[in-house]
């Protein structure tokens, strides 16, 4: 395992030391691992909070700025933050109009992101908790832990964020991301599994014509192996899951995510495909994202969300955001 | 030998010891069907479960395991921290303020152990977690126990029971925890949250031997 | 090699059809390969056009947008555009107050932009070019083609187009954009080769313990290689050549930039380090950027990039851009 | 045989043939030392080139060049695009509108080639590129020539002298072009462009032979 750090150990402290420094419109309690806004929490606003292992960056720290979340808590790589901490992210995030709470399906963050709630119950902080579940590769039933959170997290940030920013109260922004979680499904394909500094070696192992179908964001094994075929049968493959699960039509908002060591030229060309399967099934790429916004490590692959729009998710998906890695509009 | 404070946090101790030594295994385990972090979270919950022992300085075992189950719950994440911060909790508020505990009273304690980690987890016998490692350990436990053997002799029932409860693991498809997003593909392997919990009840056979 | 491409040869004209579609400010004309800003270029203001080899996006066709290029001319993966697509981005780009060409530093590149050029002067389209060669890596002698332009390129485009954007003349941007490729140094190092699709393997074979020194952004082998070192070490090796060359201190812009397949988490903590070793050096960090700035397809490691910064060069690094991958201020 | 416009257009035909059939090989020797894609820009270059020639369908061999030529400036990219472009436009030029080119005609050419290169990229003999294959082949060519030796007799002296140029390239350090950044490391490799070089003169040596 080769990386740019200084030791396994010190990859999240280093790391946040350096947003720190990067970006002046974020307040990081080092000690705590907590993103917040420098400002402050917004009087009168609800706060957002979300978080959960590292190793997805920008997510959720780089999405720590007006118009998205009021804070964020990074826990160890892959591993969900622990109750304290997020209590912290949430009193860094109160403004008097209670907190909502965005967590992705993964146990160990349901289960840290609860306890967290119930000691911000007894410090009379309203939080109210939205769990996403984008994930239309694993099945939904009482089989598994349920559907994972995943690239979707990123729209619930952002048009949940919007809200809060217009003034709308607790119940109503965890209404939207709730509807925004139903209206979102991702799916994933990896080519090379990422590097947990602490295990050093990947988390899966391909052969060269091997790929990963159907993967999380934390270097895990998907539901099965395929064959690897070109980008266009790879998104076709993709699209065809999430339409099966919830018929892509009408105008939607797509993102084409990489998973960290995957090039943007690549990128680029997946959200081609996907661009042309859409319309091919006469749906609208109305808005879209290419990047790296919700990664694993060095993992290489993509992973695409296509959520449906409509006048009010677009008004909010346009507003004005200023995040390090999320930004418009100001 | 009794179960008293000192007992448990030798206890504490060893399991952190045994949990570190084997961190590469725990991590690979969780690697083939999780996220390749269950070796660095339970080092870093016992770790943190021995600091807040040492702060405290508690002087009943049950108080050595609340001290315990609060360091796991405040330094892991994962959902290894809130299950097993929560069973050792449960497991200390269980022993009351006996400054020694009987096998049979420790019995219980690691039922309410086990209850604590269903409740909150949800999961079953037979859902591929760490519940089939304990739910073994404890029947293994008790029956000796009830038949008033020793600490010793249930201790290393319940470390038996663990083990085998640990391999049967293998053969079960996962359906709670990371790993049941696998499906079918979960078959084949031990899980190491089972894997964990087998490490930590042999500390406590050999801790009491 | 896996790659999410349909194949070697389709690879830039599928990125090319994801940024059409991906970026509605953009125009991009997919037959002479040109990438332009939709509304075409702004009348009475100098042009900026910038190209080169493709694989090091989000440079330069993520840079065209207000305050920064007019228009972008990719070629094929690491090698220079040819004369007839630079003239036809150079016609895009001209408004009437002529053109400037923001050229790196190779001998590919620099012969076919003075071709075409010479092909703009036949048009009467007035170009200024700028060869950017920030690179203190390598010696600047009659013993070599001279230093390359890597990092620097994107400071020299970002504030060379904002001074464009203000009105300033042709000949006024041209020397801003040598001024700052002046106080400009970079140095880069790699830990896995990236993989040229057409190549099908990775430019360099490294070991577990081995890293290049003073790589450039083609995936060439650097100058030489070393063991592989915490990343403080790393990072101080680079800062050290780079101050040997030019003197780090006062306020500096710093970019540290991933080659492409290196995780955010890393580059945060690789910033962190080049802040500390900045200030030990009685420097300090004023503007940066963390990020994959100018990357070299799927490689793993960074460049660190370093200029001084002067009341002129921070009130037009401030001044507002809108890019698809440079934001702020609108 | 005489140099007429099939000739010409013989020599390109079978040079892009030569490169495509070792593009592989072309493509390595410029990972070693450059960026990796001398094969693959003279495949395209020289493809282009046939294009150009197909679709202007010059009648002297002069004009079969500059097409040649200008194909490869439109297509190509990189350096050596700008360089084998200007080379063969130059050549084309040097030999006018005649119908059919000498023995010595032909070698003015090729010298008008290499002095555009030289021009345009500044390289000298010695700095490790496409000028040291080219300069050996240009001499030996003329020197047959001089002699009243026939074109077949030339060309297979100039394809020699590119390829013991070539040879010669492996010892040199690079002080032109991408391998100059490497500065020592650059040493042991052949040039890239000198190899190319060499293909098209054999290509040509076979051509007319
Ligand atoms: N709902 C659950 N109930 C009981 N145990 C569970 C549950 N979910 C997961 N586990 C246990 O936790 C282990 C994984 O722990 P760990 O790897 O530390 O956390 P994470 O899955 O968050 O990465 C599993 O092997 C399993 O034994
Ligand atoms: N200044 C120069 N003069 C002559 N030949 C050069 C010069 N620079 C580069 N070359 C030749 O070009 C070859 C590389 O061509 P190519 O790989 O196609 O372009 P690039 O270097 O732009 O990737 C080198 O091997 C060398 O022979
Ligand atoms: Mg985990
Ligand atoms: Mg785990
Ligand atoms: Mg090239
Ligand atoms: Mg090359």
């Amino acid at each position: 395992m080769k990386k740019l750090i200084n030791s396994p150990d010190s990859v999240i402290a280093d790391a946040l030391r350096g947003m720190a420094a990067a970006h002046p419109s974020l307040a990081v309690d080092l000690e705590n691992r907590v993103i917040s806004r420098a400002g402050g929490a917004t009087q009168g606003r609800v706060g957002l909070v979300s978080g959960g292992g590292s190793g997805h960056e920008p997510l959720h720290g780089g999405y720590v700025g007006y118009g998205m979340l009021s804070a964020a808590a990074p826990g160890e790589v892959y591993t969900s933050p622990v109750p304290d901490q997020i209590l912290a992210a949430t009193k860094a995030a109160d403004g008097g109009a209670g907190v909502l709470h965005i967590v992705k399906n993964y146990t160990g963050d349901v289960l840290n992101f609860r306890m967290a709630a119930e000691l911000a119950d007894d410090e009379d902080v309203r939080v109210v908790s939205v769990v996403t579940n984008d994930d239309a590769a694993v099945e939904d039933s009482t089989y598994t832990a349920g559907r994972r959170g995943v690239g979707g997290t990123v729209f619930v940030e952002k048009i949940a964020g919007a809200a809060a920013e217009e003034g709308a109260d607790l119940d109503t922004v965890a209404g939207i991301a709730s509807h925004v979680n139903e209206v979102t499904r991702s799916f994933a394909i990896a080519l090379h599994a990422g590097t947990v500094p602490a295990a050093g070696k990947p988390g899966f192992d391909l052969a060269d014509d091997e790929v990963e179908l159907g993967v999380g964001i934390h270097g895990e094994p998907g539901r099965e192996r395929g064959k690897m075929a070109p980008i266009h049968d790879l998104v076709g493959y993709s699209l065809d899951v999430i339409h099966a699960d919830r018929p892509v039509s009408g105008d939607v908002l797509v993102m084409v995510n990489g998973q960290g060591g995957s090039p943007l030229i690549e990128l680029y060309g997946a959200f081609a495909e996907a661009v042309a399967w859409i319309e091919g099934h006469g749906g609208r790429v109305a808005r879209s994202l290419v990047g790296n916004y919700i990664t694993s490590l060095d993992q290489q692959g993509f992973s695409i969300s296509v959520m449906s729009l409509d006048d009010d998710l677009l008004r909010l998906w346009d507003a004005p955001v200023e995040t390090p890695a999320l930004r418009w509009g100001r | 030998m009794a179960f008293d404070a000192q007992t448990a946090t030798a206890w504490i101790t060893a399991a952190e010891a045994a949990v570190k030594a084997d961190e590469a295994r725990l991590t690979s385990l969780d690697a083939a069907i999780g996220d390749g972090d269950h070796g660095a979270n339970m080092a870093r919950g016992l770790a943190a479960a021995l600091t807040n022992i040492a702060e405290r300085a508690p002087s009943t075992p049950g108080d050595v395991l609340v001290a315990a189950g609060r360091g796991i719950v405040a330094k892991t994440g994962g959902a290894s921290g809130p299950l097993y911060g929560s069973a050792f909790r449960r497991a200390g508020k269980a022993l009351g303020d006996t400054a020694s505990a009987s096998a049979e009273e420790v019995g219980a304690a690691l039922e309410a152990a086990l209850t604590a980690i269903k409740e909150l987890g949800g999961a079953n016998e037979g859902d591929k977690t760490m519940v089939d490692a304990l739910t073994p350990a404890v029947a293994a436990f008790q029956a000796v126990a009830a038949d008033g053997g020793p600490l010793a002799a249930a201790a290393a029932a319940a470390a038996d029971g663990a083990e085998q409860g640990l391999a049967a693991t293998v053969p079960m498809q996962a359906r709670k925890g990371r790993a049941s997003y696998l499906g079918p593909r979960s078959v084949g392997h031990e899980d190491p949250g089972a894997a964990s919990t087998a490490l930590i009840l042999r500390a406590l056979a050999e801790v009491v031997q």
